[in-house]
């Protein structure tokens, strides 16, 4: 059974004169490593938005852990981790980076309830296994750019999700920490975590076999599975066609 | 509270209204001047003022229609910010000329239309002038504030760190940022009520302005903003009895003064011209 | 040390406080808690604290008076009868003159406030009636110093003015000028007697306003002639705005009712 | 300026002083509303208080005096934030209270010396009772403030855009924000002082944030805000003679209720149902 | 002669603990393409704010353009391209790309001086170099992550600047977009325009010699001339050392 199920959606921004995604439709299964490419506003970061309903789809259906998105949206984004693309955080930011991936389980937490044991576990957990140990009592906004990413990874893991979407996660990473993660989110696909991954860059990509999804003016172009070895060729044959 | 310690009751029951304030505004501060909302204090009162001309207008109680009006104005402001995608601020200045119209017009018609002049000793309070049961009330207000913060404390630190992330983590960003807004708009209005103007908008602001000149971390500022606020105030409360100075501005003062000094001494803009 | 316990009086405002400062003389001592010119947020903070420095005063105060206006009704005397009561300290006995919406802007008007208070004082210290019957007499005939001298009267009978409502009874009663017109805001008299409709009428009928001397304002009012004054200017009237005030201590040195009607009557000599 | 068309004087000056405050505060308040600095009309009113307060406590001219202290702390506003790191908002929330506290302290402790107060009323105008001198300082202020704006119109926009990537392409930020912190702080204490307290409220707040429902755009928004001003004010001068209202008031309450409408009718939020 | 001319230099955040960039020495010539690599949190980004004054260094002297750092930092900002690392625009933000792309000569216009002929037409070859033509009306907030990023390299180039510094310009830009920008570089280089690249991902360096620079902990570890294809092993190597 799919995991994520997008049946023939639209999505259109507030003020935006088109939609933006069209006509797209997409099935996930437990367990999936995904790689989304595709060019610059191809609608990348409006699918992965889309699927954990913080834009609304205009038409067509949507599933995703086996709820309605339409009607489930807040409880969609609990059971989903997403790292956002572009953040900044001012210098000031009071928030230390162990408060920040302890924010990941918020949500699923509920309201009313405090962190507890199992919370601070996790967010320990999370924060050993992404390598900001040093980190964690620095407040975000006094961190580097890749440390900043880090820290935005570890909320997520920390999370626990039932699916991780990831947009341009190493953007600003270093090699170790490139290549030391691959391999984080190759264990959680091989856990039966799916992996959403939006990227540019695929040098690093784990040796599984990889669900291609390729994206060109919010429709998809390519859908299948490959070798981690033919993404960047098919990509690129597909981005120079258009 | 503190009966048993001063047995002047004007001076107690203003001790003790300054604890319960410094302590509920110092913690509202927080929230306040991180999300750019210094200006709440001024509008709520505003909004008071035009619903106790209201009430008077319509010859209900001007005391019942402050407190709706207050409530209706404090329940606009989420929803306007986000419908109209608004920063708080501008909704609060909007909302703020609103209010002040609609007391002007109608204070200026019934002045003319000799049926009484203004409302406003119904809406501020005043430390020295309290009831027993306005500390109660007081009390209370502070009490919920407090666990309202405490209740939603992860909530409102995630939407305090970044809305957009908040959201994303499955908070319920809208709801709670609704809710906040109008609980924090409400005891501001409350407090307002109890203790005066200066006092409330002077505590909401300065004390967490200074506890950001040393803390980094909102932890530590939603300890240190009540703790400034309340040992200020104790000091401004002893001076003022004691030298027959005027409270709420001598403690407005003394904040402002305590706020100057650690913007010098702050860390925040210190350079370490040290070499390792 | 040894000198007896003056009487303590709470005003509501400088209005009543001048005539028992001045009637009470030495046995007794009056505060006022409120201020006739400020903006009200700024009212509505400053009360508090005028009531916190004299706290000890009020809250052993042995007489209260107010004139009863609706200031006083939903300003000044509940804040000081929540003080007192809030804090255990009694409820407030106010001494209110018989008719607030009689003004004091004129010697008559404010003979018959000095006597209602002369009364109050009595009625609280019927041992010093004699001495008090005395400044009485005295605080009375400083009213008849203020009266314009005959050669005045014969000036003021011949000035024309443009006058704000709050101010036409003494302009016309008691000095005597001739009141061509006057002003109000928006909401008296429907509406009619705007700054606007009386241009509209200046523009209309200018002849009628050739000899105006002074469009005279009422400090407590806010700024509503100016447009008036520039009217006349620009038909060549020599018209000059003057601002009368209505209360004690409005006006640096101008400290006592007595006061206030001879700087009134200055400004239009 | 209009005198050849409405030939009653204070009808005249009316919708002269409208427009040149339409014009001015409609051009700040762009600016205002995307720096978050709403507060500032009323911290500019309230400092013009303490300023006369202390004018009469020293015994100088209040008007002197509140010009004078109206220009400290319009000063202050850049330098301080930036030391202390905060918001402008915070700011302009700490010295609207210390500015309050000096007013209410001063008048308060003159009234307990015994000395007098002097009339703050006169301190600010009032749209229906101007000179014709008035309407020139009021043209010379808007003119300097849209002078002023066109001059800089690259650092402001600079600035409202992004200060750290303004700073990183050479513009001088901090002189800049300085700057036009301290203008347009002069610019709404002057034009309080002829217009009066609750138009500059509005006209800073409330035409900026229509306009930003329609105006995606910084240039279309400097131009829209004005002139949104001037016509709703326009009206709001009409009705006010014609039916002999209050016109701050009236004013304030057409221009709310334009950006209710237009919050309503905003495309800001419009989403797009189609499918191609 | 050099054009960036860095002399045992210090450089601490306001507020930070200790020095971030420690007794560093550094020296770009004209034409020079250079490489700064190094692990994240090395201290990349705070050199090259260091370089053009946004952080003020403590101690060291340091001369760009010809020009005192300490003294005429305004200066050499208006001379000196800086595509920075992490920015955020909301959705709102009342800026078109046009506009925001002229932002960048505005500091070189100087006080009072309006936008020339001259500076439209830099705008406009900035924009056309970019290929973001079809973009310069819309509102910047409202464009996809690499958009932005063009955007902001179109800024920097419309500044005509002495000296080129970026800050992981590819971050979000796809293939096309990233060999593209990586020619105009090299063409930037070749005309003397020094280009000074902080950057994790070196697939698609250009083929000239490199000045690599290699950092950690806020010191330079590696600082000579190499060829494109020697640059990862490199900093591999340097960075596994530690
Ligand atoms: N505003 C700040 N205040 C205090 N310390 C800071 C601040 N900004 C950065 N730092 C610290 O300076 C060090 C270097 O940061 P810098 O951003 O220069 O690293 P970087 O090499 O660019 O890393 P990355 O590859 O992750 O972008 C880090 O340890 C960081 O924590
Ligand atoms: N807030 C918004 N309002 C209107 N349009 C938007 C908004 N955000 C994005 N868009 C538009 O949606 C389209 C797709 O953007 P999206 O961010 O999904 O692209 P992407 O595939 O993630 O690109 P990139 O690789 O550059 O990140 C773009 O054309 C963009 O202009
Ligand atoms: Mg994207
Ligand atoms: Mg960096
Ligand atoms: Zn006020």
């Amino acid at each position: 059974m799919s995991i994520i199920e997008l049946n023939e959606i639209y999505t259109a921004y507030e003020g935006g004169d088109k939609p933006v995604i069209r006509d797209l439709s997409l099935s996930v299964k437990p367990g999936e490593y995904v790689v989304i490419g595709g060019p610059n506003s191809a609608g990348k970061t409006t699918l992965l938005e889309s699927i954990n309903g913080l834009i609304r789809i205009t038409h067509g259906s949507a599933t995703v852990c086996g709820l309605d998105l339409r009607r489930s949206g807040n409880e969609v984004r609990r059971r989903v981790g997403y790292v956002i693309q572009n953040f900044y955080f001012d210098p000031f930011t009071p928030f230390t980076v162990e408060e920040v991936v302890m924010m990941g389980r918020y949500g699923r937490m509920g309201l009313l309830k405090r962190p507890s044991r199992s919370d601070f576990e996790a967010v320990d957990k999370a924060i050993r296994l992404v390598g900001i140990e040093e980190l964690a009592e620095k407040t975000i906004g006094t961190l580097s750019g890749g440390q900043q990413q880090k820290t935005m990874i570890a909320h997520n893991i920390a999370k626990e999700p039932e699916v991780m979407m990831l947009d341009e996660p190493f953007s600003n990473l270093d090699f170790n920490a490139r290549e030391y993660l691959q391999g984080i989110f190759k264990n959680m696909a091989g856990n039966g975590t799916p992996i959403l991954m939006v990227s540019h860059a695929f040098d690093g990509l784990p040796e599984t076999r990889i669900h291609l999804v390729v994206m060109n003016r919010g429709r998809i172009t390519y859908d299948n599975v490959c070798d981690a070895d033919e993404v960047e060729p098919i990509i690129r044959d597909e981005c120079a066609v258009v | 509270m503190f009966g048993f310690l001063i047995e002047n009751n004007v001076v107690c029951h203003a001790v003790e209204a300054m604890v319960f304030a410094s302590i509920a505004c110092g913690i509202l501060g927080v929230i306040i001047s991180r999300m750019s909302l210094s200006s709440l204090g001024f509008t709520m009162s505003h909004a008071a003022f035009a619903g106790a001309a209201i009430g008077m207008f319509l010859g209900i109680g001007s005391q019942m229609a402050a407190i709706f009006f207050s409530a209706f104005v404090a329940a606009l402001i989420g929803p306007v910010s986000d419908k109209a995608k608004m920063a708080a601020d501008a909704t609060l200045g909007v909302l703020f000329a609103m209010s002040m119209a609609v007391a002007i017009f109608l204070v200026s018609y019934m002045q003319y239309m000799g049926r009484g002049l203004t409302a406003t000793n119904l809406l501020f309070g005043n430390v020295i002038s309290l009831y027993r049961e306005d500390i109660y009330a007081l009390a209370a207000v502070s009490a919920l504030t407090v666990i309202f913060v405490l209740a939603f404390f992860k909530e409102i630190s995630a939407l305090m760190f970044n809305m957009k992330i908040a959201e994303a983590s499955g908070v319920r960003v809208k709801l709670v940022y609704y809710i906040l807004l109008f609980i924090v708009a409400i005891s501001v209005s409350l407090s307002l009520n109890i203790v005066g103007g200066l006092l409330i908008f002077v505590l909401l602001v300065t004390p967490a302005s200074i506890a950001s000149q040393f803390c980094f971390n909102v932890r530590s500022m939603f300890v240190a903003a009540p703790m400034i606020a309340l040992s200020v105030s104790a000091l401004g409360v002893w001076a003022g009895f004691k030298f027959t100075l005027p409270i709420a501005p001598l403690v407005a003062l003394l904040l402002t003064f305590v706020f100057a000094i650690s913007v010098i001494l702050s860390f925040k803009r210190r350079i370490n011209y040290k070499k390792y | 040390d040894q000198a007896p316990e003056r009487i303590k009086i709470v005003c509501t405002t400088s209005v009543l406080m001048d005539p028992a400062t001045f009637i009470g003389g030495d046995k007794v001592e009056a505060i006022s808690i409120a201020d006739p010119t400020l903006c009200p947020h700024l009212q509505a903070d400053i009360i508090p604290n005028r009531i916190q420095l004299n706290m000890d005063f009020i809250k052993k105060a042995d007489v209260f008076m107010a004139y009863n206006d609706n200031n006083d009704k939903n300003i000044n005397m509940p804040a000081v009868e929540n003080f007192m009561e809030a804090n255990g300290f009694g409820s407030v006995e106010w001494r209110t003159v018989s008719d607030p919406s009689r003004g004091w802007n004129t010697p008559t008007t404010a003979k018959l406030l000095a006597s209602e208070v002369f009364g109050w004082l009595v009625e609280e210290d019927p041992a010093n009636e004699g001495y008090y019957q005395e400044r009485y007499d005295e605080y009375v005939e400083s009213f008849d110093a203020v009266e314009p001298t005959d050669a005045e009267r014969e000036q003021l009978n011949q000035t024309k003015v443009i006058v704000m409502l709050w101010q036409r009874e003494p302009v016309e009663k008691w000095l005597g000028m001739e009141v061509v017109n006057f002003f109000a805001p928006e909401f008296v008299m429907n509406g009619t007697k705007t700054a606007e409709k009386v241009v509209d009428d200046i523009i209309l009928d200018p002849e009628k306003y050739a000899d105006v001397e002074y469009v005279i304002e009422n400090m407590q009012s806010g700024e509503l002639g100016k447009g008036i004054e520039e009217a006349l200017l620009d038909r060549g009237i020599n018209a000059e705005r003057v601002i009368f005030t209505n209360f004690p201590r409005s006006i640096l040195g101008v400290d006592t009712i007595p006061q206030v009607l001879s700087y009134n009557k200055q400004l239009v000599l």
